[in-house]
């Protein structure tokens, strides 16, 4: 078979040594559980299993895209693929002999410095799956450290379905409670939030950009309520929207979870990389994989993964977390796509996410029926669109275009959301036509 | 060679200058500045500071490291990857047949009736899998309160499912290294959810009482979970749902030979039998009766347990290889891997006090195993797990894979002999030919230094 | 600039240490040959630069290839890709330095002995540029041992057009004649070659497969004429037919030339790597690169350029050939894709060369109007066909049906020449229905 | 740690069973049959015993060893690039674009009228070059004898000039390290087809009397060529054709940074004058009235240099390479080049006899500059071309070429210092770091082993 390829004499040679004639006399299974089926799968040469795969994926249509939703497309340059390919990396496991995987540990060492950096936080992981996972892990972190002051995460209402039902899941086996607090005009409603806050609450989550694409404008008085009440401030964002922000910690975040996987992840229908920072204060408390620096026998700097003993190969059911393989190749191309952009590459990229969105809508709001961005205030890769058709019915036409855009339920309505980044701005005609086309359809 | 980090080669302190309002961003940004061939210097000097699968055997125990081909990653770099998760279904049927196909695949090779492949790691899959299991007690009316699990168990076994809000019951194992029977029947009682078990079991023992086991727990009104972290030795040979298992998970990146990528991305599909299926995350793919392909929700979805699919490249190279494989490849797999492990204990001086095991074996080192795998490094090849499962003294838990050669798997069995030969003060002198020398892990824990700012200038 | 970037501040002290306030004060360039227009090339970014080019090539259709004519496709796996990128490999420059390139040293040696044993001679060179410049090298090298003796090289009269210009530019110089010599029914003839020798031939040229696609049947014969003549003989052939036919060597073959790119090669538009192997009597006298095995200081094997007199650097105007840079990359992928194959996968290969010409002709052949193969013998990947029609309008009716076959001359006429391996072996229905289509139409 | 050769692991002899007759089939096949993942690991461990431009700096002169932008590569593996070279024209539009883009991009940037990128190398373009100026001097019924070289030029040119059947006239330096105008003088005569110069030469230096070297050998009616290999300092400051040369060859692989690949593929295209042009090898590529891309025969042409295009991959990147950069980034490579060589040279403590240069620069050691370049490989570092050009004692010919940082240049001068402060016999025990000791070639020429047959069972 084509990785295990024993010629005739080895393996004689080795089932001798093993006193057997046929490996299946190995198998120690009762008859009564012995599979004596087929799986039905023929077996492909290497050429014929691609062009199978290859022939199913090419199955779906091109498209140009402008959904978002929380799977962002960025450039990603091409020594991210060659260096994160190097199979010293690639077919590595966890770093548990570090003498000889130092270098992985080094690479995630600067993955985590980054975060900190981006962050402010004292603390980082070096990977969750993804922001969704982050979150139900800080809320399990708070339920660990604030179970004595309240069991009830505190989300906005436009947090996204797919992450709430995500913490639906993280915070049921612990009986943790999770309720939303109001937003209006596309951003946190500070006293809504302010009314409903009590001391019950272990975490309040607030993201920046929001579900809307806008950025909060008020995160200080959020940090504030929480503290107030005692509750943990977990802020949400991703690795490119916080090079330009302040950083969290300015203004009371104890927890930073999001996605940072919106650099270096390679461009496909979905991996994560979620983000997962926190005070120093929580070191011990921290779910997942810590890289720390040390010294060896000879007095050199050297990495090692730290503080295992919140882990669950130690710690087993009291452990901080189940999480054992997280997303360490992705961390490492993180860290390489980091490295590419540089302060400036990386401030420009965000810089772009402003103005990008920010054209394409000044753009279809000059259009007869759009009403574009519907919120005010700035916003990040994203926007909601008012439309006067029916959302689904711009979405249907678009379609038939070749343009991919999205209708969501927002406040009542439906309208359309669009996220433009460095890989599609320069598409925005082909958007902007589709839409326009449709109205000239309309009106005939 | 000591590589420093990037930050110590070029930093740079931008002055953040942005069109948003000024009370929102930051004054400045300070990170490595390399120009690009800076950073492919570093990166590829660092790569070489680390040990894969081409560098050479790495024998983890349920670990599963074995080649990982080539081809997958170009049939993971095809453009028809390039597809957003939220397009309509109309508009990604590429990927929803693949996502339809990998799910059929798996329920038949686990003997499964329904597979999701949403989780995005083993540990996950044990969660999701833990979770189906309660939705599925909960439906029933049916509260429940304890899941049992094998003390050579995996620790995620027991963090899995201490998350999900069961009180972990510790089993103990018989003196043959199995399921202690009688305890088990001891053990199940009305609040058993769950009982967890890997089999082969960690010590490469099959549960030759797992029918029986499968009776006590289902009498009890309980279920058994699978844990597929040693499915590599059962390809063509059984499946956990003909032993009576109703949720499994399957480890993509051990049995299907994805890349571990130093720790990940994994992927965890679970299966389960039909009276668990309506329990599935959301959403589920299947095929229409004209041929297309759509998702929908199972009538009692717990849910997601990731923000969309998990880690679809993964799922695309597990695809691949079983294609490449088919039938007769994956059950060649399995043969191979268990002939391996048997001929490498044959091979090696240390005592394996426990059979017959099947794709991996523990040996006991009569020195601290720990020291034994620091003196392995100095061999040019990986130590297997150490310490673990603790049921063995100074356990060396060893799975060679199918994809070594018997050359590899002499020069392994070398490598095992002469430190068994050393004295047990020259172990504690090595590794002395690795990157670094052995690395104080007491001071990193006591003085957590985790960031380039946390070094200051030293 | 995108790769020579230095800071402000590195720039400067740069120019301070050499005492300059600008580079351009370095140039010691007479102002009346300063070039002070420009190029008109605009800077791109990396993605832009990709879309550009992708785009271009994007230009060209999809299309069902049955072309061969020197220019051959077989499937090379993946590893020849991810193990030849390595950028140890890639980006290392030719091995002056042996101690630190032992790694290519050692492939390179690998190559020379897959050449040694597919031709059976002692000696061979670790890669000329293709088999054109193989038979212009082997031309010059009889030149150097056979001078005395004549100064003709004796080609056959279907020596391939394109090689047959290559080997008169390379003859030009030192005023070698090229003759040809008659083939008939498809092979050599030896009569006529018996015929059309003599003393002045320095080398004689045969190859096997030929240009029709034929494996020539009497070689022996033919290398007893150029023994009888003490005229170097000289085989054409490649690197996959080799691993099933007669070592060349075995039926008197002074020198190997042909196409070893067969093997390794990325699929493009073209790349080249000459097969140049010879007897061990000629070995000062070898064109090219050797590598050597011998040893270190420490008594271990090691690898080295050997033989550096008979090279441009050292001996210039006498070295046995210009050649310094040559095709060292390729000849490593040749041998990581040998290596793959092992012996059953190369004459696996070798024989669905045999087999897929032999079934599309039989299919062709069925055909009405089509005869094929034209001529009688084993075929190896190629066959000509001779067709009713005139040959350019089916070529031109396949084009239509995105299936590209060529017309070429030969004995006076023109035929269709169709090329099979284990590439386009699946396709040969979209052949056989473009073909039979044109009856259809024709008959209409 | 030594690697067996793949014959030495495992080898296998197959009895070749094949369809074709008996008398035209070998009777066996023996040769290494590595399963994947060996082959793997073999050619992983290979490449780790080999030093590329991501291992670190190669400052060897003249050989323009600059960081390869990595998305070249993808570049180069873009499905567009697999098209047959026998495809008609119109089936091939997309590489005939690009061929045409190129021919005149390089036209552009070498100031020449038409450009062939056929020839396979550097030294293939040489070669080509004389042809073609041959091809032209007898077209105007002009037979010529002799091509003049300057001692300092390098050994191809030499070669290339042979093998086209001219004779080589040597030319002296004069004492600044430039062409002795008086000897060019009296070296010129009715015989003179070509003078060959490389410019800035390689020394590094730009011969200052170009025009008047051109003039006097136009006014003998010879021709002038250009040896690209020093290009790297040219871009966007000055063009050989305005300087009067009527030939020229680019190695795309220098100036251009496509991977050297270990001694190829490169690729040597060549521009001319208008005068020239019609002897170009076939075929051209041109842009027809209507948009499409066409090839032509140049209407007397010499035929081909290579069977097909050369080496296709290698004008891909080149292209993207061009693209990538524009004008102003072209600029800023020279630019940058020379200030990183005169930095360097400012740096090191071995004497630079000559001056003022520009891309390159020529040491003289102290010591047997063979050594020196041993010594610097325990540095890490790859060393400069040693002992050449011979008109500098203990030559260490040194190219850091623009993609080096300060950093990085700072290091190789401390590489290059230390070794200076190093006593003659302690350099002559160096390497002693490196993957092989010091290799003895005597040996490997007196007794040449140069296949795995032969060397037997050692």
């Amino acid at each position: 078979m084509p990785y295990a390829t024993h010629s005739d004499s080895e393996r004689s040679a080795m089932l001798d040594a093993v006193g057997v004639s046929d490996p299946d006399a190995l198998f120690d299974i009762p008859e009564s559980v012995r599979f004596d089926g087929d799986y039905g799968i023929d077996t492909h040469s290497e050429r014929e299993t691609r062009a199978a795969v290859e022939g199913i994926l090419d199955e779906s249509p091109d498209m140009t895209e402008f959904l978002g939703g929380g799977h962002y497309d960025h450039y990603v340059p091409s020594v991210v693929d060659h260096l994160s390919l190097r199979s010293e990396f690639l077919t590595s496991y966890t770093q548990y002999q570090p003498e000889i995987t130092q270098g992985f540990l080094q690479a995630l060492f600067e993955f985590q410095s980054l975060v900190v950096e981006l962050t402010g936080l004292g603390v980082a992981n070096c990977s969750v799956y993804d922001r969704a996972t982050a979150l139900g892990e800080a809320a399990l972190l708070a339920d660990r450290v604030r179970a004595s002051s309240g069991e009830t995460v505190l989300v906005p209402d436009d947090l996204p379905d797919r992450m709430r039902s995500v913490l639906d899941n993280y915070t049921d086996g612990p009986g943790i409670g999770v309720d939303t607090y109001p937003t209006s005009e596309g951003t946190v409603d500070v006293d809504a939030l302010a009314e409903r806050i009590d001391d019950e609450v272990s975490l309040l989550y607030a993201a920046t950009p929001n579900r809307r694409g806008v950025l909060e404008s008020d995160l200080d008085a959020v940090g504030d309520l929480a503290a107030d009440h005692d509750a943990l401030f977990c802020v949400g964002s991703d690795a490119v929207a916080l090079s330009v922000l302040e950083p969290p910690e300015s203004y009371g975040a104890d927890v930073v979870v999001g996605d940072a996987g919106v650099l270096g992840l390679p461009t496909t229908y979905g991996m994560g990389l979620g983000l997962f920072a926190c005070r120093e204060d929580f070191l011990r408390q921290v779910p997942g994989r810590l890289v720390g620096a040390s010294e060896d026998d000879a007095g050199n700097r050297a990495y090692t993964l730290t503080l295992q003993t919140r882990e669950q190969h130690i710690r087993r059911e009291r452990a901080t977390s189940n999480i054992c393989t997280n997303q360490a190749w992705l961390a490492l191309r993180v860290a390489i796509h980091a490295a590419w952009l540089g302060p400036d590459g990386l401030t420009e990229l965000a810089e772009e996410c402003v103005a990008g969105i920010r054209e394409a809508c000044d753009r279809i709001d000059a259009l007869d029926g759009f009403s574009a961005p519907v919120h005010d205030g700035p916003h990040f890769r994203e926007a909601l669109i008012d439309t006067d058709e029916p959302a689904a019915a711009v979405v249907e036409r678009c379609r038939e275009a070749g343009v991919a855009v999205r209708a969501v339920e927002d406040g009542g309505e439906e309208r359309l959301a669009v996220c433009v980044t460095d890989t599609n701005r320069e598409n925005v005609d082909a958007l902007v036509d589709a839409l326009a086309a449709e109205r000239e359809v309309s009106a005939v | 060679r000591y590589e420093p980090l990037l930050s110590e080669k070029r930093s740079k302190t931008v002055t953040v200058e942005s069109s948003l309002p000024d009370d929102l961003t930051r004054d400045e940004l300070t990170l490595p500045a390399p120009a690009e061939p800076e950073v492919a210097r570093h990166y590829t000097r660092l790569s070489q500071m680390n040990f894969g699968i081409e560098s050479g055997t790495i024998p983890l125990g349920s670990c599963t490291m074995k080649y990982n081909p080539k081809f997958t990653e170009d049939v993971a770099a095809h453009p028809g990857n390039r597809v957003h998760p939220l397009r309509a279904d109309g508009d990604k049927q590429g990927i929803l047949h693949l996502l339809s196909d990998l799910q059929e695949t798996l329920a038949t090779i686990g003997g499964m009736d329904a597979v999701t492949l949403q989780p995005p790691a083993g540990a996950a899959g044990e969660f999701t899998g833990i979770q189906v299991a309660k939705a599925y007690h909960d439906a029933n009316g049916d509260d429940r309160s304890e899941v049992i699990v094998p003390e050579s168990a995996h620790g995620t076994n027991f963090a899995s499912a201490s998350m999900a809000g069961y009180d972990v019951v510790e089993l103990p194992s018989n003196e043959n290294g199995r399921v202690e029977v009688d305890a088990l029947e001891a053990a199940v009682s009305d609040d058993t959810a769950l009982l967890m078990l890997t089999n082969p079991n960690t010590l490469g023992l099959f549960e030759r009482s797992i029918e029986e086991i499968a009776d006590i727990v289902h009498d009890a009104g309980g279920l058994l979970y699978y844990d597929g972290a040693n499915l590599n030795s059962l390809l063509g040979k059984a499946r956990p749902g003909d032993m009576g298992f109703d949720v499994m998970h399957f480890n993509l990146h051990k049995t299907f030979a994805t890349p571990h990528g130093g720790g990940g991305p994994g992927q965890g599909p679970i299966g389960v039998g039909a009276d668990l299926a309506p329990f599935l995350p959301t959403p589920q793919v299947r095929e229409t009766d004209d041929g297309e392909y759509e998702t929908y929700a199972p009538e009692h979805s717990i849910g997601r347990v990731h923000e969309f699919v998990g880690n679809w490249l993964v799922l695309v190279k597990a695809y691949a290889y079983i294609l490449r494989h088919g039938d007769e490849g994956l059950e060649n797999v399995s043969e191979t891997a268990v002939l391996n492990a048997n001929y490498l204990a044959s091979r090696i001086d240390y005592e394996v006090p426990y059979g017959p095991f099947h794709h991996e074996f523990v040996a006991s080192a009569d020195a601290d195993a720990g020291d034994v795998a620091k003196s392995m490094l100095d061999r040019g090849v990986h130590p297997p797990t150490t310490k673990w499962p603790e049921i063995v003294d100074e356990a060396l838990m060893t799975e060679p894979t199918e994809t070594e050669s018997k050359a590899s798997l002499d020069d392994l069995a070398a490598a095992f002999n002469a430190v068994a030969e050393m004295d047990a003060d020259d172990l504690t002198e090595t590794p002395r030919t690795t990157t670094a020398r052995r690395i104080d892990q007491a001071s990193a824990a006591r003085n957590p230094r985790l960031s380039w700012h946390a070094l200051g200038d030293e």
